[in-house]
């Protein structure tokens, strides 16, 4: 059963130091106020995970939180780089990162295989190319009736997963509809996993028997934080705020402006400030 | 000579008539995705577009900045996770066409978009392989729309990230890929498409004001044009209108919002 | 894209004598009439593929449909034996029949794998037990990195599907809601797909962003058949006719009787006699 | 002796309680789902069912006649296909309680539901695997439940469609499997448990009424008897009003549709 509790008090009990740590989101609900809570609680050697790893990752790498990044895509989508992700890869700065770096479809496939408990995901992929050459995870499996030769990556099993999602309910059952991503699959692949909700209702309401559902016995930690995702968007809530990723570009570029606007938007503030943002859309 | 069309309009429109109502494709972010709804709201309305954050079927009325965008969730016929989508849908092999850009590419087609300079230590680390590598393997065929340019259009690639027509003739056969790869590769000065023999990218169509030393000056290697060289017929009003008021949609659309 | 038609025009033209064949349906949604058609247009030697072969394929069986049986659980849910199965097995009538039988972990990772153009499945499973010593198609593959054996199969990749869902629009876009079983798996597994519906409507209507929908270009024929999953049933339009499954067993028992009543109520019979199922729970 | 309850009421009473409200069970038609339905009626209202055709967290207000009906889908938290199913919740690991009947069981709780007779050329052809075989290698651990006879509880089983503690021991960690298998057999007239180091099935509890001589007679092996045997405690009036109002309840909605 999950727990109910605050975003200091949940990301306390849930992300240590050194932990493997998956915060997921494809474009929609990306966890920025729960990324923004393990930057204040300075957490450090953290291997982070992610499809596609954009501003919040940046920040994390920026802040020093990430000895390594397991990844398929890491840009500002729609904008360029990740000026402190580059940083960190090209000048070490603030300190080296060690990347493990796969394609979207072995990471989709290997969160997958960790939802499903299996050591490895067997997927028609990396034919050709150079990943396979520096990244010893990428291997080969044959088919056992055919003789092909297929791409296996390792099962994601990371000890942390953190999401976003729509709504939970008081029992903790989560509610994630439309744009999916690989959400279920990390926490389900996850020893761990803390959700940050829009809103904590009586009753998820009338849906789709086949709903997409976290029930609460899946889940840690349970987190209402409206807004929680801006400036990625919640369906339904609000929508994402695309010159915030153009603006980012300018704050990332620069150590020293980088470092100015995580201390006043982040290190000096609190969860409550995503709040300003909930139902801006319906607003 | 001033063209009354930008050079990413006339990109557009090429990718876009290259489209038919039949094709199921998988759209990328940018000019693919302009090129696709041109299509579909021209000569293409039946076309199915499918976005890797999982949208299936969807009919945007304004184009989406992020690949995620609500707007492709609310027109879709429905939506599925990443895992569904790369397993049953890309690798399922339901996917027609698909769009690709690259930072550097060869005259395979290989495209990286990984690195610059050594992996280890890279002059410029850039975003890393997202889903080139399987798009180019489990499509029927791939376009590849980029600007053309010394710097992109290269003689050999720092990493190969996503496999074209790897060394050429049957390379892509040699391991097994029993689809077309890049079967055309359009720029801001031309088309290409690949020789049926060696597989490089020669030259067969020029758009109208460009020339062929204009072509060999932003190609990094030792450019083939094709016996016979096509002229690409210039945009028609109904496309320039039709993308014109498509990008004028969207920027009204998400002007206000931010 | 799919096409609308008539049922005896939809099987005549996609399933052929020695077809590998997968009826799917798990309790709900399983597809009798179109069953009953193949019955009618006397296919033979068919591969039957289904995870829980019942009484459709006990019918097809006992009417010298099939030459092989492709599954992982025959009998009649809660009542007890396949009659026509067990004959056909234990004594060869109408002919003998070669059985490849697999756990339901299996099969459902199989039809998952053809879906995804695999050539075969991994999961864990059958440690310990007969059923590799009796089924070729069970073999291993080794983990690449923990060197773990895991359990193979081929994929299922079926010549033709049939399956039962609820409404389909005009493009033949098929929704399926409720109890969903492997039914998209195995219209995505196979190479031709017939799809019979409830109804066909203008508009799938207002729903889930994530609805269960395949759609229509996946697809090779759409069937308007109410009632046509009957005595099984459609979540919403009719329920599951208990006493119909309890009566088969009197029936299937005895060679003379199953035969008479094939002869009444499908030789002699249409698609149009399901109709009168069709909302009878809403009536 | 008359009892005031049937041998099938026991067993569901004596399964029901060895169930608490934060297990989450894989339930099976019949007897294990009146038995989980009863525990969530009564002591373990926070139970989680789960049945096969991908109902997650159900609460049946009558007991499902199928292992698919739309009561267990209408009062689900949500529905699941198949495929995921066996893959993110079975094999994930997410279920702590398995139910599992046989046909054949032997002493180490190896169950037989495939044939009665030679594979090939069976004198009776039963149902088969269904899901039993993983759900005994993935449940956290297993409850059995069957009628004791000399035909189905036997010396060797015909064909091991479901591998319970194999040749007892240290079996099943052998094999690599960390569950802990069949912990309980329930029957019309005792409880088995496993011995702590041979894993032999032996008796730790007999129902009132039943005697030693009655389950050796009923067993196809040299049954043994833990040291100390219990009797089970006979069912509460609460127990048994639950179980005839949820039967009651079951026909009445089951018996007008038909």
């Amino acid at each position: 059963m999950s727990e109910v509790m605050s975003l200091h008090d949940a990301i306390a009990a849930t992300v240590h130091d050194g932990d493997t740590v998956a915060i997921e989101g494809f474009t929609h609900l990306i966890p920025h106020a729960a990324a923004h809570e393990v930057i204040r609680q300075r957490r450090r050697d953290l291997a982070l995970v992610r499809m596609t790893p954009d501003i919040v990752y940046d920040q994390m790498i920026g802040m020093g939180c990430a000895r390594k990044l397991v990844f398929s895509w890491g840009g500002n989508p729609g904008v360029g780089s990740l000026h402190r992700f580059r940083d960190a890869v090209e000048r070490g700065w603030p300190h080296p990162i060690a990347l493990e770096e796969h394609a979207h479809a072995a990471m989709a496939n290997a969160y997958a295989a960790g939802a499903a408990n299996l050591p490895f995901a067997v997927f028609r992929g990396y034919l050709g190319v150079d990943l396979p050459k520096v990244n010893p995870n990428i291997r080969h499996v044959t088919c056992p009736f055919t003789g092909e030769e297929l791409a296996a990556v390792p099962a994601l099993r990371p000890d942390v997963a953190i999401v976003h999602a729509l709504k939970a309910d008081r029992d903790g059952n989560v509610l994630i509809e439309g744009i999916l991503g690989v959400q279920k699959e990390a926490v389900l692949a996850a020893k761990r996993a803390v959700v940050t909700v829009e809103e904590i209702v009586d009753d998820l309401g009338p849906r789709s028997p086949n709903a997409v559902i976290l029930p609460g016995w899946t889940i840690g930690a349970v987190v209402a934080v409206p807004g929680g995702a801006y400036p990625s968007y919640a369906q339904g809530y609000y929508d994402r705020d695309n010159a915030f990723y153009l603006g980012w570009d300018r704050i990332a570029r620069d150590r020293d402006a980088f470092m100015a606007w995580m201390k006043a938007n982040v290190l000096e503030q609190g969860p409550e400030v995503f709040a300003r943002h909930r139902r801006r859309a319906a607003a | 000579m001033t063209l009354a069309w930008t050079a990413t309009e006339m990109m557009t429109v090429v990718s876009a008539r290259a489209l038919s109502s039949s094709d199921v494709c998988f759209v990328g972010i940018g000019l693919p995705s302009a090129a696709c709804n041109l299509a579909r709201l021209t000569h293409a309305p039946g076309i199915t577009l499918i976005y890797e954050s999982g949208t299936i079927a969807t009919k945007p009325r304004v184009l989406p900045l992020s690949i995620g965008d609500g707007e492709l969730c609310d027109t879709a016929l429905t939506t599925v996770s990443v895992p569904e989508m790369f397993r049953y849908w890309l690798q399922g092999g339901r996917i027609t066409v698909g769009f690709l850009p690259g930072a550097q590419i060869d005259r395979f087609a290989n495209l990286n978009t990984t690195v610059i300079g050594p992996y280890d230590r890279p002059t410029t680390r850039l975003p890393g392989s997202g889903g080139a590598p399987e798009i180019m393997t489990h499509c029927g065929e791939i376009f590849v729309t980029m600007k053309q340019g010394r710097r992109s259009f290269v003689d050999r690639l720092d990493f190969v990230t996503t496999f074209g027509h790897g060394e050429g003739g049957d390379h892509r056969a040699r391991l097994g890929i029993r689809t077309k790869g890049p079967t055309r590769l359009i720029t801001d000065l031309c088309v290409f498409e690949p020789d049926p023999e060696t597989r490089e990218m020669i030259v067969t169509a020029i758009h109208p004001g460009a020339t062929r030393d204009e072509i060999r000056d932003a190609t990094g290697w030792p450019v083939r044009f094709a016996a016979s060289v096509a002229e690409t017929a210039i945009p028609t009003e109904t496309e320039l209108e039709t993308l014109r008021d498509l990008h004028a949609r969207t920027r009204r659309a998400h002007g206000g919002g931010v």
